[in-house]
């Protein structure tokens, strides 16, 4: 008995909060719905790029390609294709951003140290450019994709803000799971050992090479799946979606939450995507200020954040502790 | 035949030698002290064994095959281990974070199996833990909070987890009292007679009891092969390892 | 295991019991007694310029109505226009018909954020008034837009006729953006070229993002009597300097000239060229000369396209609402200003039932006038748009 | 012939705006994504002092090197406050770009200026039988002598030594007693102040615009990983090479012109991870 009341009681907060974010919609507007709704599926997006980048180290900047495979897939084979079943469309996204995943695991790796970051940033910018360029990759020429909307489950389901909220909601608590066994497995401690010390994980057997790999398909499968989510949520996806002021915002989001640590990036993801609207609803004109002066601020205070997170944990918990679940 | 074959090794960068024309080899069971002094290719030749730096020529066979151009963790399950100076642990990882890392290679599908960890290798790491005796507080510490002999001990726990064939220590004794010196000895004796060691240290008296044999490396090249009695003879050693710049520790 | 089913069991009772329980609501935060007119256009990026543009010509157009219509007074809302990423627009689009209650946007600019927001514009029931185009598609009976001043397709159409029957050019060449609103004026050029019996010889795109024109000059079919164009003004410009580097002669025929201030920093090289203008404020239109003045007036100097544009649409709308009793639906607006002719600082326009604007076309010439440069009014090609 | 001319005009420019950033990556280990953004001051400082205020070109270049040299200085102050490590060197950058484009439109409005007009430049000259506009010509001839002095500083200058001794071990040459800080110093202000040099040219085809920060980085971003660490001669051949592919494939495949730099950058990187110029580690 005694284990069923440990194990409550490191789990009854995160469902409680669970169960109160579900019930959320009868707070809230139906646009503060959709405001929340985005700011799951990007703190989903930077979750899964901190599987890669605070996990396994490895520094992407065109993540956003990533999720942006996933998009452009559920709307190629919806709008082009007429495929309008949720599950045949999200199985759809996930394998095509697994295989670019994987071509972009395959190239970037070839670089080491800033020239991986470089690679990233160049293929990611690559793949925008693509949407931006290929009529294939247009409705209508238009700058954005459009047409896209949430498809079917095939449970008669009735779509709106609300639901659409809540089935986002309950998807994250999943991929956020799922991420957690990730990290929480000893794949999860490969990653990390493969950050801190390559040759020293190379020396006891480990090809850190595959290793990564693996971390950056789990990690743009994932996303790939978000992108598919923002796409059905927006109704359209732009080249600006997957490019590089995304990919750097996400990397913002998972660093301001807290980069390799369990819900780091994901509250991150949360704060970022609600600051840069309430950002633009001060100031039109300065917004950009604003976000760029929270990028220039983490970045001061980054060195400062392990005293900071140890001051909060003593607080909170009385106690450091450095198991891994 | 030997168990480890060094056959006219070299390798230089940009025109310098950092290690030239190295032959030797190693039996099962016996123990090689690798001494010279600083910048005399003794890491360098260390890398090339353990694969962390390619040979620019010559090979390096294991029990007759040639792993000369084998990426290290090839060499680690063709039966090759190495230490690390301390400063390498795993910074972020725990005690027993680092013994299952290192035991997981040994038990191959536990990456599939075991989300919350393989009871196999979680008995390994229990056991690790004891023997090393690096069990306080289940292992939740990091190598940073601990003592130095109890990081030295964690190091190669590491090393030995796999009963590796040959073992290979960089400069194991640093920082250790030498009573810590002899027990750690010991833990490694533990290993069996069958497996080699090669290790690298400054310690005198320490590569004279642990060795038996000693090579002497100077200016990347192999200048003495023999038991530490005779090497304790040589002049041209006396010479070159002790008239050279001071030995740092 | 005890732990972890308790715990699936009580989730799964109360995602079942969310789903269910959450009904839609009503969201209409939409003040009875007010009418609140939301402006989408760009603050901040590189078309910064269009917002307070855009705003100066609503402003102007309240003004005119002492900002009261249909009885009720009548505010504004502006929101950013994200250009690069519509789905931000989206969202803040979102915020501005629910919790700041607009009855009716104006705008948006660029192509790709008004196909983002028009779904949940007709959804809510509020009509879109663009100013600067936009596709068909977004009015009629699946869409809440009022497109402005005329369709995509049609709108540059004058100039292909002008070519063909008054300068008598019998081939020429096109160079236009590689997007929606550039893909569809450039056809309507050519189409109106060819049905007049000229020939279409070359058509080259330039792809989003390309900042060097050198190539589309030297590559330029120098065999033709006119090259016919359209880019935003930047590129003209660059394009330009090109074109008179090199020494090309071919006439240019080009779509809305090129706006102030760009304009006034090129003008010299663009002497003598063919345009065709929706909006130039040498029209003369007695709306466009109390438009100009009472620009002048409050801004002190000459208006462009995007005020006089901005603000004749929000005139049209706030006519109309006032014509309905401040019934702002988009099915209301659409009977009420169904055929109905305005005279607009363009001359007379009307919205057919669908919401797509017919309007004056001018073709103008490029010429120095004292220390500006102008587009001096030609020929003008009327009800031109559906 | 004439795609030949283009693509070396455009090379020329792609030179001027990677090798600044090339030298500071390559040989200082400093990942400044903001460099972009010193380009665009440099064609928007260019652009009020050569258009509208009516200095002579010459001048008006200087003068945006001086105020890019300067921005150079005050970036290195804000990358030498952060610890040097990705993580914070990429918010670094990112807050830059944000920051430094919203100002310049702050201060030099929201409209895009438009290509810069210098009358003695304006016009074409005849290399055999190719029209090569004058203004891509001084651009070209501008690429090459900043290409030759920045080699000469590289190979003849104690900085220029320092530089190269960094390059090949960080560790090894703080060990040596040589303050890499102050390399790194001199590094920033001459590669920042090449920066706008490269804006100021670059104006002359591009005009200036806020878009430049992130356009300006991907395109030297691309001449770097071609090119390899920090070499000189190897971002000049990587930048010329850049410059007629994208020349080629704008006038072959239109629609795929920008994905082929980034296809070339994938295969010299599949081909020679360290780069054209590249030392095999």
């Amino acid at each position: 008995m005694t284990t069923v009341f440990t194990q409550l009681r490191r789990k009854v907060p995160v469902l409680v909060l669970l169960i109160g974010a579900l019930e959320l919609p009868f707070l809230l507007s139906s646009q503060q719905e959709s405001l929340l709704t985005r700011a799951l599926i990007f703190a989903m997006m930077a979750a899964s790029l901190d599987l890669a980048y605070g996990q396994a180290g490895l520094y992407s900047l065109g993540h956003a390609a990533l999720a942006g495979v996933g998009g452009y897939t559920a709307w190629l084979l919806m709008v082009r294709y007429g495929h309008e079943s949720f599950w045949y469309l999200i199985v759809a996204a996930a394998l095509a951003s697994a295989l670019a995943s994987l071509v972009f695991a395959l190239v970037s790796l070839r670089a080491r140290g800033l020239y991986f970051i470089l690679v990233t940033l160049a293929l990611g910018q690559m793949v925008s450019n693509l949407a931006q360029q290929w009529d294939f990759l247009k409705t209508a020429q238009a700058e954005a994709v459009t047409g896209i909307y949430i498809p079917s489950l095939g449970l008669g389901e009735d779509w709106h803000s609300g639901t659409l909220y809540q089935f986002v909601l309950v998807l994250t608590a999943l991929g956020l799971f799922t991420i957690q066994r990730i990290i929480g497995s000893p794949l999860g401690l490969a990653f990390r050992g493969s950050r801190d010390n390559e040759v020293r994980m190379e020396a006891l057997g480990y090809d850190v090479w595959r290793y990564r790999v693996v971390a950056i398909v789990l990690s743009g499968t994932l996303s790939g799946v978000c992108g598919a989510l923002f796409a059905f949520q927006s109704g359209l996806i732009s080249p600006t979606n997957i490019g590089v002021a995304t990919s750097g915002l996400l990397v913002l989001m998972a660093i301001i939450g807290g980069s390799g640590t369990r819900y780091g990036a994901f509250i991150g993801g949360i704060l970022v995507t609600l600051l840069q609207f309430y950002a633009n609803q001060w100031s039109m004109e300065r917004a950009p200020m604003i976000i760029g002066g929270l990028f220039i601020v983490t970045a001061l205070l980054l060195r400062f954040r392990p005293k900071v997170a140890g001051a909060l944990r003593s607080l909170t918990r009385g106690r450091v502790s450095h198991a891994v679940a | 035949m030997p168990l480890l074959e060094i056959d006219a090794v070299g390798r230089s960068y940009g025109g310098v030698h950092a290690v030239q024309d190295v032959s030797f080899n190693v039996k099962a069971g016996e123990w090689v002290g690798v001494i010279g002094p600083n910048g005399a290719g003794k890491s360098t030749l260390f890398n090339i064994l353990g694969g962390q730096v390619k040979a620019s020529s010559g090979h390096v066979r294991l029990a007759g095959r040639d792993v000369t151009r084998l990426a290290p963790h090839r060499r680690y399950r063709a039966g090759i281990s190495r230490s690390f100076q301390i400063s390498s642990l795993f910074p972020d990882l725990t005690v027993r974070e680092h013994l299952t890392l290192a035991c997981r290679q040994n038990h191959r599908w536990s990456m599939v199996r075991g989300w919350r960890g393989d009871r196999v290798l979680a008995a390994r790491v229990d056991e690790l833990l004891d023997t090393w005796d690096l069990g306080r507080n289940d292992g939740v510490e990091l190598p940073a909070n601990m003592s130095y002999g109890a990081q030295r001990r964690l190091e190669l726990a590491i090393a030995v987890s796999a009963q590796p064939s040959l073992l290979l220590l960089d400069e194991p004794n640093v920082g250790l009292t030498a009573s810590e010196c002899g027990d750690l000895r010991d833990r490694v004796a533990e290993l069996g007679p069958e497996t080699a060691v090669i290790f690298v240290a400054h310690d005198m008296d320490m590569v004279m009891g642990w060795s038996d044999r000693i090579l002497v490396m100077h200016q990347g090249q192999l200048v003495a092969d023999d038991t530490p009695e005779a090497i304790a003879r040589n002049a041209f050693v006396e010479e070159v390892y002790l008239g050279a710049e001071p030995i740092v520790a | 295991m005890q732990a972890r089913k308790l715990m699936a069991a009580v989730a799964a009772t109360t995602l079942t019991m969310s789903f269910a329980a959450c009904a839609t609501r009503d969201d209409d935060a939409a003040n009875d007694n007010e009418i609140v007119i939301g402006l989408v256009a760009p603050t901040s990026g590189f078309a910064a310029d269009y917002g307070p543009e855009a705003a100066q010509g609503v402003e102007l157009a309240l003004d005119k109505f002492g900002s009261e219509a249909g009885g009720e007074k009548v505010s504004v809302v502006k929101v950013n226009e994200d250009v690069l990423d519509p789905s931000q627009t989206l969202e803040r689009v979102k915020k501005l018909v629910e919790s700041d209650g607009a009855d009716v946007v104006v705008g948006p600019i660029f192509g790709s954020s008004q196909q983002a927001v028009s779904a949940y514009l007709d959804q809510q029931g509020v009509p879109m008034f663009t100013l600067l185009g936009g596709d068909v598609a977004l009015a009629g009976g699946d869409g809440s837009g009022f497109i402005w001043p005329g369709a995509d397709k049609k709108t540059a159409a004058p100039l292909g006729t002008y070519a063909a029957e008054e300068l008598g050019y019998k081939k020429i060449a096109t160079l236009g953006p590689d997007y929606a609103y550039g893909q569809n004026a450039i056809a309507g050029v050519a189409d109106a070229f060819k049905s007049a019996g000229g020939e279409v010889s070359q058509q080259q795109w330039v792809p989003l993002g390309t900042t060097d024109m050198l190539q589309y000059a030297t590559k330029l079919d120098q065999d033709v009597d006119a090259l016919a164009m359209w880019l935003v003004p930047n590129d003209a410009a660059a394009f330009v300097r090109e074109y008179r580097n090199l020494g090309i002669k071919v006439p240019l025929l080009m779509f809305q000239g090129v706006f102030d201030p760009t304009y006034q920093s090129i003008g010299d090289e663009l002497s003598g060229e063919i345009g065709l203008n929706e909006y130039n404020h040498l029209l003369d239109y007695p709306e466009n000369a109390a438009f100009t003045k009472a620009y002048d007036a409050k801004y002190h100097g000459i208006p462009n396209q995007t005020v006089a544009f901005a603000y004749t649409v929000t005139d049209i709308f706030l006519t109309g609402a006032d014509e309905t009793d401040g019934d702002t639906s988009v099915k209301a607006l659409r009977e009420e200003l169904d055929g109905k002719v305005f005279d607009t600082v363009i001359g007379p326009a009307s919205y057919d039932a669908d919401g797509v604007a017919a309007s004056n076309r001018t073709v103008v010439k490029a010429i120095k006038d004292g220390s500006r440069y102008e587009w001096e009014p030609v020929k003008t090609y009327e009800n031109v748009g559906h | 012939m004439q795609i030949i001319a283009n693509g070396i005009s455009l090379g020329a420019v792609l030179f001027l705006m990677g090798s600044g950033l090339a030298l500071l990556l390559g040989a200082m280990g400093v990942l400044n994504l903001a460099h972009g953004a010193v380009y665009m001051v440099g064609a928007f400082v260019t652009s009020t002092l050569a258009v509208d205020q009516g200095y002579p070109l010459v001048v008006a270049i200087l003068g945006a090197a001086v105020i890019c040299a300067a921005l150079g200085l005050a970036l290195e102050r804000l990358f030498r406050f952060i610890p040097g490590r990705p993580n914070e060197q990429i918010l670094m950058s990112f807050g830059l770009i944000y920051v430094l484009a919203n100002l310049a439109q702050w201060i030099w409005g929201p409209i895009a200026k438009a290509p810069f007009r210098i009358s003695w430049l304006e016009g074409a000259v005849q290399i055999g039988g190719v029209s090569v506009p004058a203004n891509r010509l001084a651009i070209a001839v501008v690429g090459f002598a900043i290409a030759l002095m920045l080699w000469l500083v590289q190979d003849r200058t104690r900085v220029g030594a320092m530089v190269r001794a960094g390059m090949d071990d960080a560790e090894m040459t703080k060990g040596l007693g040589i303050n890499l800080d102050r390399v790194v110093l001199a590094v920033f202000v001459l590669g920042s102040a090449v920066a706008g040099i490269a804006g100021g040219m670059g104006g002359l085809v591009l005009g200036a615009n806020t878009n430049q920060p992130m356009e300006v980085l991907l395109m030297a971003l691309v001449v770097v990983v071609v090119g390899g660490i920090g070499s000189v001669p190897g971002t000049l051949v990587a930048a010329l090479v850049i410059g007629l592919l994208d020349a080629f494939s704008r006038d072959r495949f239109p629609e795929m012109s920008s994905v082929m730099l980034y296809l070339l950058m994938a295969g010299v990187l599949v081909l020679r991870p360290t780069g054209l110029s590249g030392r095999t580690a």
